[in-house]
């Protein structure tokens, strides 16, 4: 098993009322796994959220095995400006 | 050279400066929050940022910029936390020696702030509720 | 609206504005004198205007931008007279709802003042010689 | 006989080291023969600057008839900005 943080904003925020959230996984679970895991969490909360995946503070472009102590982020579309 | 901060509280302006020599041109861009929100009337924006993340996203952007465009300095500042309607949240000053160079970075260097910076925008409406603003790249 | 001055003396820049409700993008440009003039090393450029009719065109421009481009305010001040190298000769301040048709605005507008607002330029060179600059639009 | 006033600026005052000239000409004098003959006064100085005539401080496009009292420019390719 590993552990991983995933930080929240904006949309996710909004959905889970929490900033931050810290989750047990099997060992070698993805990004993907991991971001079907949250929209099913959310209840139909981000179903229609296009999210972009920070892996520790970095975009990526494809998915990625996990590891223990990633910070993860699922990143609804940016606001700035 | 780039310079980047990301601020809760009030905007400062970068200062003028008559010692350039070579800069013919220097561009600003300060975006300024609206009364209205996607038809919402709101009476201020939250703006929330991944901390960290943003700087970098930022600073990388800026740098990128000014490769990109041969301009000499971008400067930039956002605003985070709360901005009430009218104010300053994003302030952008580029020099360059001639404005095409100048008008053509400011183009890019916003366009990209709204793709790929991590910072969103909470609309606080006239009865207190803060909720995330819709939608994203204009 | 529009505002337009033509002035002898250093630009005092239009004032900072935080009261309005629907302009999302200021934009600024400022024009400075670079320390060449076509290859030559100068130590000022001197600006020359043919009185009247440059404040005449450079109001109809502003008004022709404002219509042209659904942007809400034009403000520009135009040096003449004896400007130093790194000083401000030009500024413009577009206020928008969104940047782009500020941008678009901006971009037309220096390049429209270029080819039909009667003002010129004279170099004054390191030796004190006082000669008009060469050429015309970029 | 009509008298004008023509306004000097940049490459055409330069030539002339002059703000200002008084002329009398011809009654039925153009724009376009004015031209040349302030092209003529220059002695070669402004044979390679393109002018723009304006008359009484506004660019026409075409040749026109100048009247008595008229304000004529010859303007030099403008420098602003």
């Amino acid at each position: 098993m590993i552990k991983v943080t995933i930080k929240c904003f904006s949309q996710v925020k909004y959905a889970f009322g929490k900033d931050e959230l810290n989750l047990e996984l099997e060992t070698g679970t993805s990004t993907l796994e991991l971001e079907n895991i949250i929209r099913e969490k959310a209840k139909g909360k981000l179903d229609t959220v296009s999210l972009r995946i920070a892996l520790n503070q970095k975009y990526i472009p494809i998915q990625t095995e996990l590891k223990d102590g990633d910070e993860v982020a699922f990143i609804p579309p940016v606001q700035g400006g | 050279m780039t310079k980047i901060e990301i601020v809760n509280g009030p905007i400062g302006f970068f200062s003028n400066d008559n010692s350039r020599q070579q800069d013919g041109a220097e561009l600003v861009f300060n975006g300024h929050v609206r009364a209205t929100e996607y038809g919402e009337k709101i009476t201020a924006l939250e703006y929330e940022q991944y901390e960290g993340m943003a700087k970098t996203e930022l600073t990388k952007l800026s740098e990128d910029t000014v490769k990109k465009f041969f301009i000499h300095d971008l400067f930039c500042k956002h605003r985070i936390g709360r901005v009430d309607v009218g104010e300053t949240s994003l302030h952008v000053v580029i020099w360059s020696k001639h404005r095409k160079e100048g008008l053509d970075a400011m183009t890019w260097f916003i366009s990209e702030l709204k793709k790929r910076v991590p910072i969103w925008k909470w609309a606080i409406l006239n009865d207190g509720t803060r909720i995330p603003s819709e939608c994203s790249h204009e």
